[in-house]
């Protein structure tokens, strides 16, 4: 397999057309995924946006509004119609065009597609995936910044995976849509402009297995999705003050890899966690918890969190950028926890 | 009616009675302590789901309320589990783990019971969409209460059918009441039925204790949706004989309003109208009430028989895979 | 239209031009980098606002969209603070924390922008029921888009504004498209005020680009409301110039539309009443449209030299109180 | 005050029921919290139920059917309906009927009530509270019996709330009645028929404010709502063993009185967390995560975690009791702390 460099967004196109064109079953919904339905663009045999930030560009065309279909603003319906497609043979992978909507669609996300198959003694499957934006940094105030994925990981019968490089990008969004279970797909807005290596063809990085970043001795750094991108940045710096960051990426966040993180808090003895959710029931206080609960007696430091505080995204351009954890404030974590 | 042949009326007969003997008895075993939790049930509607499900096949599927058990024995499925399920044994649809609220049957096309008001519509929407873009003609029938009407889920549900003409039939089983609220308080609409306007679908009031009524009704609209041509609103106006769950007081209902009740019930009509019209005899409906007993009888019996499940349950079934 | 005084029509005109200069260049500033964030223009559609802002007073209520600068405008607010939000400013509505999507003046009866389509039904609700249960003649405006429209809330606000008879005034902006997506192919209904026989309320088209047209219907609807006979849907045919968000290509648009759009500019449309019907003069129009010009550079240099929120303004707000 | 000894649904009916006489601006909405709105019941000035458990009785007949709002089945409208009036002058109390119901009317709650004020810039308040019911126990099935109320202490703008006695129970629904700020109250189904010693006249517990249920020096047990019960009996248990358990009741999880919290750790020098709710981003994590992070230098033992396990609740009594956090688990891990 050839790999280029391509964006975070074609990544995540690339892992949909590839799956579409294996599988017939995988089908598309969304609000303006193709977009111009209907109009003189149809006609045309093209389309408006392929997604508001262009992440489905181009899948209308080449399989067709039948199978990547255009939703009105009925989140409920037509995720709910996820749930009932996927429970009856199809896999649908759905967008909810930002995460701060789960607020109208969430009983068919937790109480149908969650827990339909246990409420159904195992006798079903629902095997869907629920893409969508998440996180601050695009001036997008309070209704259009949120992560929330802590609310889903919290769920029983979901499974939620964080991507934060092209690469992993693709690759998780190939298991996740071979996967039995419904799964949450969070993609950071800001995080679809980067760019990175990525093979041609399919791979799958498996679902509920971390990743190191970078290894390293004195610190464990535990970031999720664009947070990688600035605990490796603060690892670069420490570096220059002789401190060794070893940063872990889970990936997934439900499941969790537990052992993977534990092993790197056993081996550094000091944990710092960055997270871009608000702090309150969130899961850096979950890995916090598997540290202080199964690594007690490696544990040289209280461990650190750096989080988004206990408020909505602010739209100031000055209050975002103080609202949203930064590379010195995770460098300042690690000093503290190794001092 | 001329359609209907000997062996459909006997079938609608014999389900309709199932319901009604399997309701009567839960109400009994509900109130002897035998049977936990939240439970509410179908009698005096049977017509409906059995009207509706006359016409299905295995391979169509339904959406249910937490009022489901007569959506199930409709649609076939198996009493000694369902049974079993209400009393949260091992043996039963959902393995114990669901109750009431939640016997299901995909095998049989039935997707569950649903504790959630209003959350079957879009689910519905999910298998008629499955069934179009694979194109074959299974249709999905929503049945959904008066109260699940005013659900912002119903509405979505009803527009994205109609848009994608996709084959659903919303079955609105308006039995007047959504827990002590009546239809006419909760529902700004004269008749719900009005509201496929909305939707620019057709939309019919149907009496839903006649079930052949409910029949004729239910075959234009699945004929339709088999076509092609997307989904229709029929409401089927009845009542309930219990009150919301089992432990409703039922004051809410005035004493002419419980007479009224009374003199439709929809399996009296119907043996009225076969006997009149000499379809079926007071022998073959005889038997079939002693076989709708007999099937409950066993029922109980097996779910008394069957074990609990393993507490080891507690944590399976959560996913297919969970590392 | 003989009711309208010279002064009512001024006040038309002003909001009008306002709205559409503090759009215009909102476009500019946006495209400049100067205003940050996802912004929605109002242009096109401001006959249907001001219209009906002409009949409420400050101690009415209006709840809003993401489109929400033109309903802020015809509410009162002012527009130097609007600019200042859009910036970012601590001098801006909201102190800079709301943004485009989130300006609010309470005070003024504007219960905020909102970044959630279909939010502002229930919110609507929850004045109109307040100025009912405090027994006052206060009424609420609820705009919403055609997109909005298939959202759950807004049927669960009609029908529950119906059967409570709250005084909302229900207004259907609708420009032919959420997003990209054209609300022939979104919506089932052919009209969306066809939705009104479903919650039994009065229901009407009204040609949004035709403020005297959408005066007129509003003065029915919000009397009845005041009268405590309830709400009304009025859905308002208009179109927007710009695209949905700044950055849209707008390719959806054919050009014809365009050039249909064009031609029913609902300023050019007023102007051209006002001066065959000799109501007001091209010098009276032209004083408006200087002024308006004035009020919004003013709006700019007050945006571009207030300061930026301190820093600590990101915890504040949140709760009243946070022990 | 005179005390006698009532029902916790009977503590929460007269909070209302003197709130709504002190103020005229506090109405009721919910899902027949009277029942029987134009039938003959309203005819004769009665109503039906007076909610689903009979917590609203009569308040209806007192106050009347405008300040008693009998809804549709539309949580978003009247929920959101809250919001507005809230926002414009009342101080209105809703009933969500079971907090499993949220995913139909989250929108309304985090996105418009909980966070109007900040998105304002300060410029409004929003002095409403959600009433809804919680737990498992009743036989009620996966999606009647869930907890959830650390998806809501994840939320910016909300405070929340878990009585666990009758006496708190009024207190602290009186508080929320008069707090400015959005207030969850979550009632647990199986509380409502325990009894207690009230007061008869209006007094309040402050919101953010923990109770030491029971003082000890061996170990810190903090429970939840219901489970403070248990681990009441748990400490009785123990304490024939000669391990004497301090049990610390929050009462509030957001704002969350962490200073108590701290203090009664920094004395026992262990901890246990007892939580109906789902491990994963919950309140119980949190607390592990305040004691590792601030008193990490006082703790003896890893802290342990008594909760549900991540899965909806099932519903066969066997399967819900084993599902269920018990007074022999509570010791257990009392048990392993102190070993
Ligand atoms: C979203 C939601 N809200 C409320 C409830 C509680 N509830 C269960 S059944 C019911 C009444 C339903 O009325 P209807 O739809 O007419 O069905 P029926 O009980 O009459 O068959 C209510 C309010 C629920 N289960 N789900
Ligand atoms: C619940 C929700 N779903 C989707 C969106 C994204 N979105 C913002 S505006 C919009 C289109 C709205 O269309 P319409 O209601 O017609 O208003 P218009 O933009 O035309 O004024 C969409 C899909 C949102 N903000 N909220
Ligand atoms: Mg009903
Ligand atoms: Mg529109």
């Amino acid at each position: 397999m050839s790999t280029r460099v391509i964006q975070f967004r074609e990544a995540i196109n690339e892992a949909l057309r590839l799956e579409m064109r294996r599988d017939p079953t995988v089908i598309l919904m969304g609000e303006d995924i193709s977009g111009g339905a209907k109009t003189h663009l149809e006609e045309k045999g093209t389309e408006a946006w392929g997604g508001d930030l262009g992440v489905t560009k181009g899948l209308a065309i080449e399989f067709g509004r039948e199978r990547v279909r255009d939703t009105p603003i009925s989140e409920s319906a037509f995720i709910g119609a996820a749930v009932g497609a996927a429970s009856t043979g199809l896999r649908p992978v759905v967008e909810l065009m930002f995460v701060d909507f789960f607020g109208v669609c969430m009983d068919q996300i937790f109480n149908q597609g969650g827990k339909l198959r246990y409420m159904f003694g195992g006798k079903a499957k629902v095997p869907m995936v629920i893409r969508t934006l998440i996180g601050a940094g695009f001036r997008a105030a309070a209704q259009h910044s949120a992560v929330l994925y802590s609310v889903f990981a919290h769920m029983p019968g979901l499974k939620c995976v964080v991507p934060s490089t092209p690469y992993n990008a693709k690759g998780l969004l190939i298991a996740a849509i071979r996967d039995d279970d419904p799964v949450m797909y969070f993609e950071h807005l800001v995080l679809l402009d980067t760019t990175g290596p990525v093979p041609e063809g399919e791979y799958i990085i498996p679902l509920g297995k971390a990743e190191i970043a970078r290894p390293g001795k004195d610190a464990t750094v535990v970031a999720i999705g664009r947070m990688r991108l600035f605990a490796m940045q603060a690892a670069d710096e420490l570096a220059k003050e002789g401190i060794d960051v070893e940063v872990v990426d889970p990936l997934s966040i439900s499941p969790l890899d537990e052992s993977t993180i534990l092993e790197s808090v056993k081996k550094t003895r000091r944990l710092v966690v960055v997270d871009e959710d608000n702090p309150r029931c969130s899961v850096a206080n979950d890995i916090v918890t598997l540290a202080a609960q199964q690594a007690f007696d490696y544990l040289d430091a209280p461990p650190q969190t750096v989080t988004a505080p206990h408020t909505p995204v602010p739209f100031s351009p000055v209050l975002e950028d103080a609202y949203i954890p930064s590379p010195a404030k995770i460098a300042a974590a690690v000093r503290a926890v190794v001092a | 009616m001329a359609e209907l042949s000997k062996d459909k009326l006997r079938w609608i007969y014999e389900r309709m009675r199932l319901i009604r003997e399997f309701e009567d008895r839960t109400a009994q075993l509900f109130a002897a302590g035998k049977i936990p939790g939240f439970v509410h049930l179908y009698a005096g509607e049977e017509a409906i789901a059995v009207g509706v499900c006359a016409l299905l096949t295995d391979a169509d599927y339904i959406t249910s309320t937490h009022r489901g058990h007569g959506h199930c024995i409709a649609k076939g499925v198996d009493v000694r589990e369902m049974m079993a399920e209400l009393y949260g044994k091992a043996t039963g649809s959902c393995k114990g783990k669901g109750g009431s609220m939640h016997i299901a049957d995909v095998e049989k096309g039935m997707l569950g019971a649903n504790g959630i008001v209003g959350a079957g519509g879009p689910l519905a929407c999910g298998s008629a969409l499955m069934a179009k873009v694979k194109g074959t003609d299974q249709v999905t029938v929503c049945f959904f209460g008066d109260g699940a009407a005013e659900q912002g889920t119903m509405h979505e549900s009803m527009n994205l059918a109609s848009i994608w003409k996709l084959p659903v039939i919303f079955v609105c089983e308006n039995n007047g009441y959504a827990q002590t609220t009546p239809a006419h308080y909760h529902c700004a609409a004269k008749d719900i039925a009005d509201r496929a306007t909305a939707y620019n679908m057709p939309g019919f009031v149907v009496d839903g204790t006649d079930v052949f009524a409910v029949y004729e009704a239910a075959n234009e609209a699945i004929a339709r949706a088999r076509r092609g041509e997307g989904p229709t609103l029929l409401e089927c106006k009845a009542f309930r004989y219990y009150g919301h769950f089992q432990g409703d007081n039922m004051s809410y209902f005035s004493e002419e309003e419980i007479a009224a009740n009374r003199a439709r019930d929809p399996i009296e009509k119907f043996k009225k109208r076969v006997l009149e019209r000499g379809l079926m005899t007071e022998q073959e409906l005889a038997e079939i009430d002693a076989w709708a007993k007999k099937e409950v009888d066993e029922a109980v019996k097996f779910a008394e028989e069957s074990p609990y499940p393993a507490l080891e349950e507690v944590y399976t079934d959560v996913y297919v895979s969970y590392p």
